[in-house]
């Protein structure tokens, strides 16, 4: 039964690497050339320009806000639907995938002119954040939702209510602790989806980290492949992160 | 006294009657199993015993209390499910202190009570291991440990084998028989595996469409079936259809079978003749049974400490189950006796109710 | 057992009816505005723009090669993954995704500041293409993954082979016929993604679908909201077409 | 002659030993199962045959032809898998007709084959539906059916019946069995239920780490275990672990066995007497029995046709099955005789290879 990795597997391995690391090799050589050799300059230039700072400070805000508002909105209804009406599940499903089909230049160029007339919603920058739910809404429900599956939330409450525990006690005690990763993964989905949009940005005019970062690609070179590199970065940082957040107590062991 | 008691409770979900009119009671200490197919409502009833659905007609009371309305966490009844039912989050101590824990019990009392319960179903090693770190088993045990440390007067079991393996499962079945006769437990305990309900059970009541098509204690579940039905969910048997002839005797097929004349019935009516495989004589054996025919040997099945023996007889096929020990397994197509007691045999009737 | 559905869901289904649908609305009258009551000369002023068709036109040959790029790369990778190296799944799963939490515009900036040189290559469309594959690589791959999960690979192909099928019978024969939905949903998500894309389009200068939907949404007020709608419109046509066409034979019956 | 024959084959994954010079041999129209616990190396077996695996070490002859580097398809085997192997998007029709399909069979021809086989296996009605619109037990009805229509020299069956309830499992493995019989048809059973294995089987191997622990007819397998680990394998036996006194007594805890002087056993030897459950009498029908020890009742658990009665004695907690018919079921805490014939025990030595 067991077969093992064929030698051909190593061939699949080694394509899978020279196919996402060779770009990124050569953004990572572009961004350290000067014009005698290689230096760090790019980062030096990148890092003591204040643009950069208040667009990732501006982006790190509306995720934060999103992520929270998002998760307001889906833990409760993810845990009521799982537990109460199950029959309902697609239903939710189907309406938190539709933004996934409506591309985010219609919804936004929607919304700007349904809006059009509200200028001072539109002069704030949270004018995002309801766009930017929108737009994390499949993501989180997914992640939420993969993770309720796994923990038969239904057995689970219903025992902790016959040993006498409160609807808020299973909430709290039972169901969230189990539902940490699920959570966790869906709030740095949410992070990461809102530091990577720039259309509805640019469009609404303003300046957050990804807008900024076309800024830098359209009138630097080797800035941009510094910015791209730092990027990656810092995605790739969150996501391990995430990898070692979730490793909680884990479930389903031996039946 | 009954500890506890349905009475007439019916649950329909639209036009689909999951309950009709059921009425139980259960005297303290007993352990009844409700047995019957999936749909037979035997989780319904065990659903609305403790608080998780509500009747739509009829009372429920435990302990003379009427607790037809009252919400799952004020019944006091332990339950354990079929399975996963254990906190992932939590240790298996932490598990059995939940309910504990809710009640306010202060901790050192808590944690000695858990710790008492997790030995008493032989986990007082795995006290501090995660469900996951758990096999099926010993998840069911840490479940029962969970269910009785609120001291529930009632326990509810539903399934809390059927996601095991069969070497586990008879283990636990004893085991969980052995607990609840020494705690003197009043238990109601769903399955639809009949071996298990007979084993465990001190009565049985096998269901049907919503309805309690027969209950009792195992054996004479097992040996006096009252209908066609739990004759055949409960073990083999072999299901002889007959009419009554105008004598009263019992004719199957163009033979008479040597049964006394039935006084349930009439000549004309239709009926079946059940005999347990293991009543069935053949061979040298045969001699001395009310009823013989003969038959020919369609197969014959090792099963280990009994043999199967399909015949065909003039009556139809019939199957003897004989014990393997004896020697001298019948071979196909050879032609031997057949033969059972009429005592141990019973007469139903098609047409109408019996009995 | 049978839980069923109480008045409470119905609140959850009108809360969600009125979060999509009151959006769209206000969109669909916006765009019949004109300046007395209402009329379709949105409309009609859209249709009889020839940017619209040459946009569109490019953006839907785009997409159907990138699709038939991407299925070509992924459905023999799923199809050997499954079948010969299942121990590969979370690796290749791990690479398809990556692009995910890489957002666009980062991708965009690396691969302009990489190419900036190769300037016959930046000044085709076809450049895009490339870039396309990358972005509908993890859905594609959810996609196929999920559909041959579902059918059991390695039992199917071992039983054809028993049967003295040759390993090309087995792929067309047994495995694709199964695959049907999966390949027609993979597909349809990867025009879906490319009909949306406006970061890379507008940031390598190349007048796709999105960037004509951005103009005019620049420009036009009533022209933006009749475009999104007619873009809703398009893309809920081709949702409906997959749901049609995966009506094939189903798996999984009774154990 | 050998129909099939498998020479010292091994099969190593890295340095796992899956297979250990097993060399079994089939001989023409014979049905052999491979019995034991997962990774015991049954399945590996299996596959080696039908060339989904390849010996590290060893040959695989069928009918006389090395086939140990021949592809599966070029092998002329049909195999039935555990479940899901129908192909989804064709009909049972189709399915059946996949491999003469393969074989250029003429339309009209292999029509009427599918529709033939289709038949034999009780499913002529069923022809043209899909295999999610059959049950579990139907779809591997069509398997067997499309594994056949290619008249393959043998036949594997890898758990065919695993992942079936049980009633259809007991109705399927008799018409496996059935139709293996009058086809004729050299075949490789794998499972790992011991009850399946005694009941459709010519011979049974029972397996271990990688070798055969012992093979033969079910009955012997069952009444005369070689090894410990077989006798626990197959049903329920009990253990009794004894001494060999200075006199070629057996000595169990501190009484002793009224057992024949053992010959192949030296005084000081430790060894394990096993009884079948169903040997052992309890009560008024121990008279007449060699071994016979003074009890005391434990637990007794009605199971149908029998009564599983444990009992505590000198030699330890004996559990005997006796008929529930007889009527007297022993109560707990009662003072009873037990005893054995001893013919119906076995003795084997736990300190080297008996016999």
């Amino acid at each position: 039964m067991t077969r093992r990795v064929s030698p051909s597997s190593l061939t699949v391995l080694i394509a899978g690497g020279v196919f996402f690391f060779l770009p990124l090799a050569a953004t990572l050589e572009f961004s350290l050339r000067a014009e005698h050799g290689h230096n760090f300059a790019a980062y030096g230039d990148l890092f003591s320009d204040p643009q950069f700072w208040s667009t990732l400070k501006l982006s790190l805000r509306l995720a934060g806000e999103t992520a929270i508002a998002v998760l307001a909105l889906l833990v409760p209804t993810a845990y009521w639907v799982h537990l109460r009406a199950p029959k309902l599940r697609p239903l939710v499903t189907f309406l938190c995938v539709l933004p996934f089909v409506v591309p985010p230049i219609v919804l936004v160029v929607g919304l700007l002119s349904v809006f059009r007339n509200v200028s001072w919603f539109l002069s704030t920058p949270q004018f995002l954040v309801p766009a930017y739910v929108i737009l994390a809404l499949p993501y989180v429900w997914f992640a939420l939702d993969a993770g309720l599956r796994a923990i038969d939330v239904r057995t689970l409450a219903e025992a902790a209510e016959s040993l006498g525990a409160g609807p808020f006690r299973t909430l709290f005690q039972v169901i969230l602790p189990g539902l940490r990763s699920a959570i966790l993964a869906a709030g740095l989905l949410t992070v990461a989806i809102v530091l990577g949009e720039f259309t509805m940005a640019s469009l609404s005019l303003f300046n957050t980290f990804p807008v900024y970062v076309s800024y830098v690609g359209q009138t630097k070179a080797t800035g941009a492949s510094a910015l791209t590199i730092v990027s990656i970065g810092l995605l790739w940082a969150a996501m391990l992160a995430l990898t070692f957040a979730s490793r909680g107590p884990r479930r389903k062991g031996a039946a | 006294m009954a500890d506890i008691q349905l009475t007439s409770v019916t649950r329909t979900y639209g036009a689909f009657v999951a309950l009709d009119e059921i009425s139980l009671s259960l005297a303290a200490g007993e352990l009844v199993s409700l047995l019957g197919p999936s749909g037979c409502g035997k989780t319904t009833a065990l659903r609305i015993l403790a608080g998780f659905d509500t009747p739509t007609a009829g009372t429920i009371t435990i302990a003379g209390k009427d607790v037809t309305r009252l919400a799952p966490s004020r019944r006091g009844v332990g339950m354990v499910f079929q399975a996963y039912s254990l906190f992932p989050t939590m240790t298996a101590q932490r598990n059995v202190e939940f309910g504990l824990r809710v009640r306010g019990v202060k901790t050192p009392r808590r944690r000695k009570q858990a710790q008492e319960l997790l030995e008493l179903v032989g986990l007082g090693h795995a006290a501090s291991r995660y469900p996951h770190q758990l096999s099926g088993g010993m998840q069911q045990r840490v479940a029962l440990a969970r269910a009785l440390a609120i001291q529930p007067r009632v326990l509810l079991l539903d399934e809390p084998l059927s996601a095991l393996d069969a070497k586990v499962r008879v283990q636990l079945r004893d085991e969980i028989r052995r607990l609840q006769t020494s705690l003197g437990i009043t238990t109601l305990y769903v399955t639809h595996d009949q071996e298990e309900a007979l084993s465990v059970s001190d009565r049985v009541a096998v269901m049907r469409d919503g309805r309690i098509e027969q209950i009792g204690p195992p054996a004479e579940i097992y040996g006096e079936p009252a209908t066609p039905f739990v004759a055949e969910f409960i073990g083999t048997i072999n299901r002889i259809e007959s009419l009554i002839g105008n004598d009263g005797t019992v004719v199957a097929g163009d033979t008479t079978l040597a049964l006394p004349a039935a006084r349930n019935h009439t000549p004309g009516d239709r009926v079946i003749v059940l005999v347990r495989p293991e009543t069935v004589s053949v061979g040298a054996s045969v001699n001395g049974h009310g009823v013989r025919l003969d038959a020919t040997v369609i197969t014959s099945t090792f099963l280990g400490a009994t043999t199967r023996v399909r015949l065909a007889t003039p009556a139809g096929d019939i199957t003897a189950d004989i014990p393997s020990a004896g020697g001298g397994t019948p071979l196909p197509g050879a032609t031997i006796p057949v033969g059972f007691d009429p005592a141990s045999a019973r007469i139903l009737s098609l047409d109408r109710p019996t009995d």
